[in-house]
């Protein structure tokens, strides 16, 4: 257990810091001065030079990859570009809001698509089981962005049932939230669905039943558990293709998250943010497979004495 | 009869036999004869012009026309019909999506066979790289990438020059070129771990070892035993793989970072309607339900493509 | 009264004309504290037959097409749910072929003995009892084993588990499908013991499903034998094994491997078994048939008592061998 | 976004002819006091952060707005019209234009508890003029040839030779030339040992003498104010609390508007109401009273890069400016259609000028005669912003119907500035201007002297140079009289509009919208929303 764990540490940062690397190449290679971005386009002549000196500009890009990974390993995200702010900073301040939405959208969908995905795989290719397919395929080929303004709109504006937007208070991540969950519902409606199908085929299933177990506690107790274990999985692989959708979901309710950060910087040529903002997906997306890990061992038994 | 139409009529067979499949195919396939049909139907003034700026399109407060108002789907911002942009949108979304899927699963499918043929060092070192672009969200990725890439500009003719077949005149305008190779290049690495996936079971069946010990080479190995066998597997991919991107596509154009105007690009079109929402929510509406359909009818076919063939894959 | 009667028993595989008929007019009786065991090849039915005493079929796609199942009295086709999880386990308790599989892999044995008990014993739902279970099956030191988690035991061990399972709620019934198939030989012996050792401890009847004829000798009182979905014969458990009257009982027990035979190889029955729903026409078995004459393609044989408690569904076969 | 380089100069009107609408309407309206505006917390939503909040790094026409609430300028003025005495209790100018004395309001303090003295306006002003500051507004001040300004600049003195104070309460600038625009600069104070504490501090919690500190500001999130205990100016203070939420677009700030969780429909400081969602609110009997509109000093026009070809040709310039309909969507009542440059609200606008009516034949005319083969291929350059998408693509169906083809590239803000002052680049750039100045010094000398173009940073990006109207500039600089440097203006507006480095398209007109329950004059042409004056009375 422990060496499977730090084995899958020690693959985690190498991909990490090839992350690091990929990111850094990308986003210098970005054109346009990037002093000019820092000091306004009609900066003179002076003040251009200290900037290039300043951020070491000039230097070759070997050099500067190298000062990146020392700043790197002190923690150091480096300061953007045009607000000067520490990206690590302004990660901070941005985090908890993108964790808030996250966290409320992945409660509202596992508790919508457990049971869907249960029913459905009960009910099999019933007419229920088939409504709910469709409905699936259909929550899975929405465009974030598009539902988000439909909901803000017609939820929010019309009919005044949630705020529009901004980030005060609990409340204001409701409706976004939503509109997060009802995009990945089907999806996991689906997931569930086919694992607790091939659950339900099982031997064990099958015994349980001639024990005289009653149907609830089939699904529940025997079947579920045994179901859900690939969907954790699968939730922690997702944390990458989430903050893909938070990101246009932020941006249309105008909340201050890491998605919100990223669109911003790329749209003012923020290199040290953009790559911050990729760093930081990336590591939340190393560390979700890293708990995903963690909890499989607790989750299932099988998983701890593997080695 | 040719070959050719023998493989049409399979292929037609197996998708009627599966109703989601065959719904997913139909849309695609109308969707795609309007697509192609446009600059006719331009030509024969069944349609107007996409680009047209057009006074008679605006209402007296200058606003966007509603549906039914001289316009079946009303007219834009610009006085612009409407249906006619949605039409023109299928030609830029369908070409974007599937030629981003074919760089998608060009690149997916050969990391995938290789690492999983050759296993060892190689296997290691491409499933590492494919882990990294999966750590990083493929719309940042894309995002990122598309600052990058300059701007391009290409006519692509689908036809012989000496046929005057111009309805298969297709324009890469400047941007879309870099738009669908950025998306290819975000998109291939879950295909390739599941074409790993895939080939790891595949390489170790009898047939294979068979012909391994015969002395066939990797090649004939690869193309003539692993590919035909994960054929079905990269089929159901690359529909979904296709809903996928053209998703991907209009979030770019939403973002302002995609195919550049006047293209009429899906995406595009709901940011610059989204201002208008709240007096013409056609602007949003329309080109919304284009994506949804179009993203539909690819996903229904891969689901249906998937229950036809058997192998579970995620749903 | 006998604890277990089946009449005339038809399960189907799908609705209307894609139906396929799995189990075709079985009858079957057991006394309570007999053991009757149901010989055939995979494919033949028996499984079918095992499950649907106490309706564990998946339905759909099975449909229970035609006859009656009679436990203690009581027709198990037309109980209601709540009635049906009461005999399930409380009067007639399953163990499966592949006990790794059929213990859930995700709780302890313990609590998964415990809640058998929970669901028919509630009083006696101690540990103490858990204990005391998995001492009966011959379980060592089960004070620490049912902390134990399915994949922590052997094979041999996991099928003690599942008997002790399976006879936690004092069945009157013990239904055990190929219990032994999936084990290795020296353990398989070790749980045909068991079960005849528990038989006579308990009282409880066994209906034991099996393909292999040779450990039927040790524990049947009465042998029925199913080929394509039908009983070909049926009778008592000496009298069958010595003078057997259908042709595909002889073969079965030409082919059978001995317990204490080292190899595995057995000789076996020549063709294969026929897929659900591609079953000759005539007897089902004449194309496999050593004694098979041109008029077995067209005739579908019934089954004939020849003595009294014998029957045999082959005109040619019944006089003995 | 600002769809152009907007520049806001620092300048005050002088002869304003324009009351907006909202002016004239609040005139009346009670004398301030705080006994009738009980505080309260004003809520507002705005797309950005504020650049900054030191007033020397402030660059952006929208980041004026927070200023009227942290610092008080020497001078401001009412119903933007006339200046009036602020932080200073009076002042005057010397007969020959030269040296301005201001006397300050004894009695004023900085939100950490100090008095402001005379020296710390001078501190403002050494910072601006050197150019280690970076300032944005280093240029315009050095416009004003500030006496000893370049030798400051070039470090060679320790201090502005002209900027001198007389004990702690008097200000005297001198200029090297006349200028009558000088009073109209916004000076402010500032406190020396509160700016040059280490780090950034002071641009992001500003010590000002305002009736309003900064409580919070987290980037991308919030900027919220609260009250300067110290406070001591002659304006009374109306909010308990300003808060400010970071973020969303302009048309999600109007559904929040309108679902009444905003005070005011839009808070950047030259944005209206969505035009999208105007005609509607028009009609909406609960908001058309509520609307509110002021023209601004400002011009909306695309650059014509004079350099590169076939733009060089003047013929195809005026081609460009008869084939485009400047009208189209005019009767938004959302800008004024342009003629040239000078916007009809400045005094020097000139009623004469003919400029460029609609006329696609002449156009076409104009054309063939260059012999230049059609369809003529151009690129357009233009911001991402909504606006700019309509107009480019307006220009772009125009000019295709006189046989231009336009290419369209959109980039981003700093993209398009970047790319337009590289000479040979940028054929075509959508752009704009906007001063606060009622003169027309700015307007037209700061794009069109020719000897800019030179420079690296030139905001010269039609890369135009006419050495007449570069020596008229200079003229029309220098003079005194009103009536003889209105015509000078003018007369170098009609010279530019003849050689067309622009396709001239529009002057705006700010719309406003504000909740029944806020109370005050808000806009003003030249700094457009006062946040300072409004309160809220339910």
């Amino acid at each position: 257990m422990l060496t499977r764990l730090l084995t899958r540490f020690w693959w985690s940062t190498v991909t990490l810091l090839g992350t690091a690397f990929l990111t850094f190449f990308l986003v210098n290679a970005v054109p346009g001065d990037v002093a000019k971005v820092i000091a306004g386009s009609k900066a003179s002549g002076e003040v251009l030079q200290e900037i290039h000196a300043k951020y070491h500009l000039d230097d070759p890009v070997l050099k500067r990859l190298g000062f990146y990974f020392i700043q790197l390993a002190h923690g150091d995200l480096g300061h953007s570009y045009v607000t000067d702010q520490a990206v690590a900073e302004a990660i901070r301040i941005r985090f908890p809001t993108t964790a808030a939405l996250t966290g409320l959208a992945v409660l509202m969908w596992v508790a919508l698509a457990v049971p869907l995905g249960v029913l459905t795989a009960r009910f099999r290719n019933s007419w229920f089981d088939r409504t709910i397919l469709v409905v699936a395929t259909v929550s899975l080929s929405l465009p974030s962005f598009w539902l988000a303004r439909v909901l803000q709109y017609w939820l929010a504006y019309k009919l005044g049932w949630f705020p529009v937007g901004f980030f005060r208070g609990l409340v204001d991540l409701l409706l976004p939230a939503a509109t997060l969950a009802l995009l990945m519902v089907g999806y996991y409606a689906r997931l569930v669905h086919t694992n607790m199908v091939e659950v339900l085929d099982s031997p064990y299933v099958r015994a349980a039943r001639a024990k005289g177990a009653s149907e609830t506690r089939v699904l529940f107790k025997h079947a579920l558990r045994n179901a859900l274990i690939p969907v954790i999985t699968m939730l922690g692989m997702d944390v990458a293709s989430l903050l893909g959708g938070v990101l246009f979901i932020e941006n249309v309710f105008a909340l201050p998250g890491i998605g919100n950060l990223a669109v911003q910087s790329v749209l003012n040529l923020d290199v040290p943010m953009i790559m911050g903002t990729v760093l930081f997906s990336a590591t939340l997306v190393v560390g979700a497979n890293w708990v995903v890990d963690l909890l499989y061992g607790w989750i299932d038994p099988r998983i701890k004495s593997a080695g | 009869m040719s070959p050719n139409s023998g493989f049409f009529k399979a292929s037609l067979r197996i998708i009627c036999a599966n109703r989601l499949a065959a719904t997913g195919a139909l849309i695609i396939l109308l969707f795609a004869l309007l697509a192609l049909a446009a600059p006719t139907l331009l030509r024969l003034h069944l349609l107007g012009d996409p680009n047209q700026l057009n006074l008679n399109g605006l209402d007296q407060d200058g606003m966007p026309r509603s549906p039914g108002q001289g316009y079946w789907l009303g007219s834009d911002n610009l006085g612009r019909d409407v249906l006619s942009r949605v039409i023109y949108g299928a030609r830029v979304s369908l070409l974007v999506g599937v030629a981003s899927m074919l760089t998608a699963t060009l690149i997916g499918v050969t990391v995938g066979l290789l690492s999983g043929f050759y296993g060892g060092k190689l296997d290691l070192v491409l499933m590492r790289f494919t882990e990294m672009n999966l750590t990083i969200p493929s719309i940042l990725l894309a995002m990122a990438f598309t600052s990058l890439i300059g701007d391009n500009g290409r006519v692509i003719h689908l036809h012989p020059a000496a046929l005057p077949w111009h309805f298969l005149d297709i324009t890469l305008k400047r941007g879309m070129l870099s738009v669908f190779l950025v998306i290819g290049f975000v998109s291939w690495p879950g295909m390739a771990r599941i074409v790993r996936a895939q080939v790891l079971g595949v390489k170790e069946r009898e047939f294979v070892q068979a012909a391994r010990a015969l002395g066939a080479s990797h090649w004939r190995l690869i193309w003539r035993h692993l590919l035909p066998n994960i054929l079905p597997t990269v089929i159901v991919l690359a529909a979904m793989t296709t809903a996928n991107t053209i998703l991907l596509e209009a979030g770019l154009g939403y973002l302002g970072i995609g195919v550049p105007p006047p293209a009429p690009d899906w995406g595009t079109m709901i940011t610059e309607g989204q201002p208008y929402f709240a007096t013409a929510p056609h602007l949003v509406i329309v080109p919304g339900a284009a994506i949804v359909l179009t993203v539909l009818a690819f996903n229904l076919l891969g689901q249906g493509l998937q229950e036809l063939m058997g192998p579970r894959q995620k749903p | 009264m006998p604890l277990l009667e089946i009449r005339n028993l038809q399960i189907d595989f799908g609705r209307g004309a894609k139906a396929l008929r799995a189990v075709d007019g079985v009858s079957l009786s057991l006394e309570p504290g007999q053991t009757l065991c149901l010989v055939g090849e995979s494919g033949s039915g028996k499984s079918v037959t095992a499950l649907s005493i106490a309706r564990l079929l998946a339905s759909p796609p099975a449909v229970y097409a035609g006859g009656e199942i009679l436990l203690a009295g009581r027709e198990v086709l037309r109980m209601r749910a709540a009635e049906l999880r009461q005999i399930r386990g409380g009067l007639v308790s399953y163990v499966f072929q592949e006990p790794g599989a059929s213990l859930n892999p995700v709780l302890r044995i313990g609590n998964q003995i415990q809640e058998a008990l929970q669901l028919h014993r509630p009083q006696a739902a101690t540990e103490a009892e858990v204990i005391r279970l998995l001492k009966l099956v011959g379980i060592p030191a089960p004070e620490t084993r049912i902390k134990s988690y399915p994949h922590e035991l052997s094979g041999g061990m996991q099928q003690r588990v599942m008997i002790a399972m399976a006879l936690a709620p004092q069945p009157k019934l013990l239904v055990a499908d190929e219990p032994t198939t999936a084990l290795d030989v020296t353990i398989q012996a070790q749980i045909i013991e068991l079960l005849v050792h528990l038989r006579q401890q308990l009282g409880m009847a066994i209906l034991l499903i099996t393909h292999n004829l040779g450990i039927v000798g040790d524990i049947a009182d009465e042998v029925a034998v199913m080929y394509a979905g039908q009983i070909v014969e049926r009778g008592p458990a000496p009298e069958l094994l010595r003078r057997p009257g259908h042709p595909y009982t002889r073969a079965l027990m030409n082919s059978v491997p001995s317990l204490d035979s080292e190899t595995d190889r057995l000789t076996t029955i020549a063709g294969g078994v026929p897929q659900l729903g591609a079953f000759p026409a005539g007897c089902r078995f004449h194309p496999r048939c050593a004694i098979a004459r041109p008029e077995c393609a067209h005739a579908s044989p019934p089954l004939v008592a020849v003595e009294p408690r014998r029957w045999v569904r082959c005109p040619y076969g019944n006089s003995p061998a | 976004m600002k769809p152009a380089p907007a520049n806001l100069t620092r300048f005050r009107p002088w002869l304003l002819a324009v009351a907006s609408l909202a002016a004239m309407a609040f005139a009346s309206a009670p004398a301030a006091g705080d006994a009738l505006h009980p505080g309260g917390t004003f809520h507002l939503a705005r797309a950005d952060d504020p650049q900054s909040l030191d007033p020397v790094l402030q660059q952006l026409a929208d980041d004026f707005l927070f200023l009227s609430l942290l610092y008080l300028p020497l001078l401001d003025n009412t119903n933007g019209v006339d200046l009036v005495a602020c932080a200073a209790r009076d002042w005057n100018t010397s007969s020959d234009g030269r040296t301005f004395t201001f006397h300050l309001r004894p009695d004023l303090r900085f939100s950490n508890g100090r008095t402001v003295v005379a020296a710390d306006y001078a501190y403002f002003l050494e910072r601006e003029a050197d150019p280690r500051n970076a300032s944005p507004n280093f240029a315009l001040l050095g416009a004003y040839h500030i006496r000893g300004a370049a030798d400051f600049a070039a470090h060679r003195t320790k201090h502005l030779a002209g900027v001198h104070t007389d004990g702690t309460q008097t200000l005297v600038v001198e200029l090297d030339q006349p200028d009558p625009t000088f009073p109209f600069y916004y000076i402010f104070a500032l406190p020396q040992e509160e700016v040059e504490r280490p780090g950034d501090a002071f641009a992001r919690h500003p010590t000002g003498d305002g009736p309003y500190m900064v409580d919070e500001w987290t980037r991308g999130v919030r900027l919220v104010f609260k009250p300067n205990p110290f406070y001591t100016g002659p304006a009374p203070r109306h909010f308990d609390r300003i808060e400010i939420m970071i973020g969303g677009d302009e048309a999600t700030h109007l559904l929040m508007f309108e679902r009444g969780e905003l005070d005011l429909a839009n808070s950047t400081a030259i944005a209206s109401i969505p035009e999208p969602d105007q005609a509607r609110i028009l009609r909406d009997p609960r908001w058309k009273r509520y609307v509110e509109r002021s023209p601004l000093f400002a011009a909306h026009f695309a650059n014509l890069n004079t350099q590169m070809p076939p733009l060089d040709d003047r013929r195809v310039r005026q081609a460009i400016n008869y084939a485009v309909d400047k009208t189209r969507r005019a009767a938004s009542g959302r800008f004024t259609p342009a003629k040239g440059l000078i916007p009809p609200c400045m005094p020097a606008y000139n009623t004469n000028l003919a400029g460029y009516p609609f006329d696609p034949p002449k156009a076409r005319r104009l054309l063939a005669e260059t012999g230049l083969p059609l369809p003529l291929h151009l690129t357009l350059w233009y911001a991402t912003d909504q606006d700019s998408i309509m107009q480019a693509q307006e220009i772009q169906a125009d000019l295709h119907a006189v046989g231009i083809e336009l290419n369209l590239r959109q980039a981003s803000f700093s993209e398009l500035n970047d790319a337009a002052e590289i000479p040979g680049k940028v054929q075509m750039s959508l752009s704009g201007w906007f001063t606060s100045m009622p003169d027309p010094k700015d307007i037209l000398g700061s794009q069109f002297d020719g000897r800019t173009i030179t420079n690296a940073a030139t905001y010269n990006t039609s890369f135009y140079n006419n050495p007449e109207v570069n020596r008229l500039l200079d003229e029309a600089s220098r003079t005194l009289e009103p009536g003889r440097r209105l015509a000078l203006y003018r007369k170098i507006e009609e010279m530019i509009v003849g050689d067309a480095p622009c396709l001239f398209l529009k002057h705006p007109i700010l719309c406003e919208l504000r909740q029944p329950w806020l109370k005050g004059p808000l806009l003003e042409p030249l700094w457009p929303i006062r946040l300072d004056r409004v309160w809220i009375e339910r």
